[in-house]
């Protein structure tokens, strides 16, 4: 197959489009046998939240994303892969982030997106805070356990 | 030396960045960790478990036992909770 | 979280728009933390093929996926499962099957979409032939040993 | 009983469907499969290699031992490749 277009990375406050997204990579092309997309989006835990705001470091987010996204097009034959990150006050029910991947088959969309999503979680700057229903400020949310062993699945 | 903070870490600090003049004797992530502690109540209440900070120099995460000869810009903060 | 709706199975000769499909589940919902969807495209095997022709069982084909897309629910905390398979003529560049899962954690959303497309691929009576760029026919595509052994690491 | 055919199973039988009566003694799908290939050339070109082909009762796939008794649509056909 022919070697992936350089990944896709923004950091972006507004949202974004997934159909968009699909059409900007699949259109005129026939070599794409598997497209998986993967949205992550603002919860509001049991109607206690009414906000995450979301902290990055500028310049670092982009260039620790391409990092990430660069392993996975070395380990994985992509067509493509875009790679789309959120910050600022983000509501329930909107998008956070989107991983989109592209290949010829699709153990290798599926197992890409997974991995570039298990190493967002763990190595990319932003943090997220929580904005309570009362209008108060709540806590920063504290990385789980379990992400840190879902990116640890992938060595070796 | 730019020191530059997120999340709780900024808060604490009530920084969110700050140039300083390092001693010549922090030579690591680790020294420079244990000397900002020295520096007030506030960087105390950041940096009182180590451990748990995570630092980048130069936009590259590195390990506390890294050295610090050549950077230029000094991320702290705490574990990521991006995605 | 609240249960899952029923799996959505749908079997049809159009096109399907995976944007109005999450928009269907997503709309006014807060408890979704993932979506994951995977779109399996028609590619024309380095220019050789014009079209595939899918042809299915009636009435099988439905209750087959549907058992499918049940183990997936009862195995995975889902709160959307999608299945779309489309049959007839495709041509390349254009959208096969679609499975589209949400959940709270991304997970589930992952997983749950692999399995359902490794049954998918094993267990779905649906067959493909080639329609070659001369206009002959072609062959009928053969199952592939790599789909079972896929399918065979969700057991136990 | 009625029997359908797929894809080239199908093509070589040389129809889509078609009602028969079986014999008393036809008591599981592999029963059904050998004697079908008595039944003529076509019969025997779709069935020369059995282990290829795949039975549903139904609509359920069904292995070879499978017994037919209250079946009412037994499909044939090849491997599936959807997806």
């Amino acid at each position: 197959m022919s070697r992936p277009a350089a990944p896709q990375v923004r950091i972006q406050k507004g949202d974004f489009d997934i159909a968009a997204e699909i059409a900007a990579l699949s259109t005129g092309r026939t070599d794409i046998g598997a497209v998986v997309t993967f949205s992550g989006i603002c919860r509001d835990d049991g109607g206690r939240l009414s906000a995450l705001e979301l902290e990055h470091y500028p310049g670092m987010a982009e260039a620790e994303i391409e990092r990430i996204a660069r392993q996975a097009t070395d380990r994985w034959p992509l067509t493509h892969l875009t790679v789309i990150h959120r910050f600022g006050v983000i509501t329930p029910g909107e998008n956070i982030v989107l991983v989109l991947t592209a290949s010829t088959h699709r153990e290798a969309a599926f197992d890409a997106a997974a991995f570039v999503m298990d190493f967002l979680k763990t190595r990319a700057p932003f943090w997220k805070k929580e904005h309570l229903k009362d209008g108060s400020k709540g806590n920063w949310i504290e990385a789980r356990e379990t992400d840190d062993a879902s990116a640890r699945r992938w060595r070796g | 030396m730019k020191l530059v903070y997120f999340a709780w870490v900024r808060e604490r600090i009530g920084k969110a960045e700050e140039e300083i003049a390092l001693p010549a004797e922090i030579g690591t992530v680790g020294d420079l960790l244990s000397w900002l502690q020295t520096r007030g109540a506030t960087y105390e209440a950041a940096l009182q478990h180590p451990e748990t900070i995570r630092v980048a120099i130069d936009h590259e995460h590195v390990e506390h036992h890294a050295p610090l000869s050549g950077a230029s810009e000094i991320a702290l903060f705490p574990p990521m909770t991006g995605g």
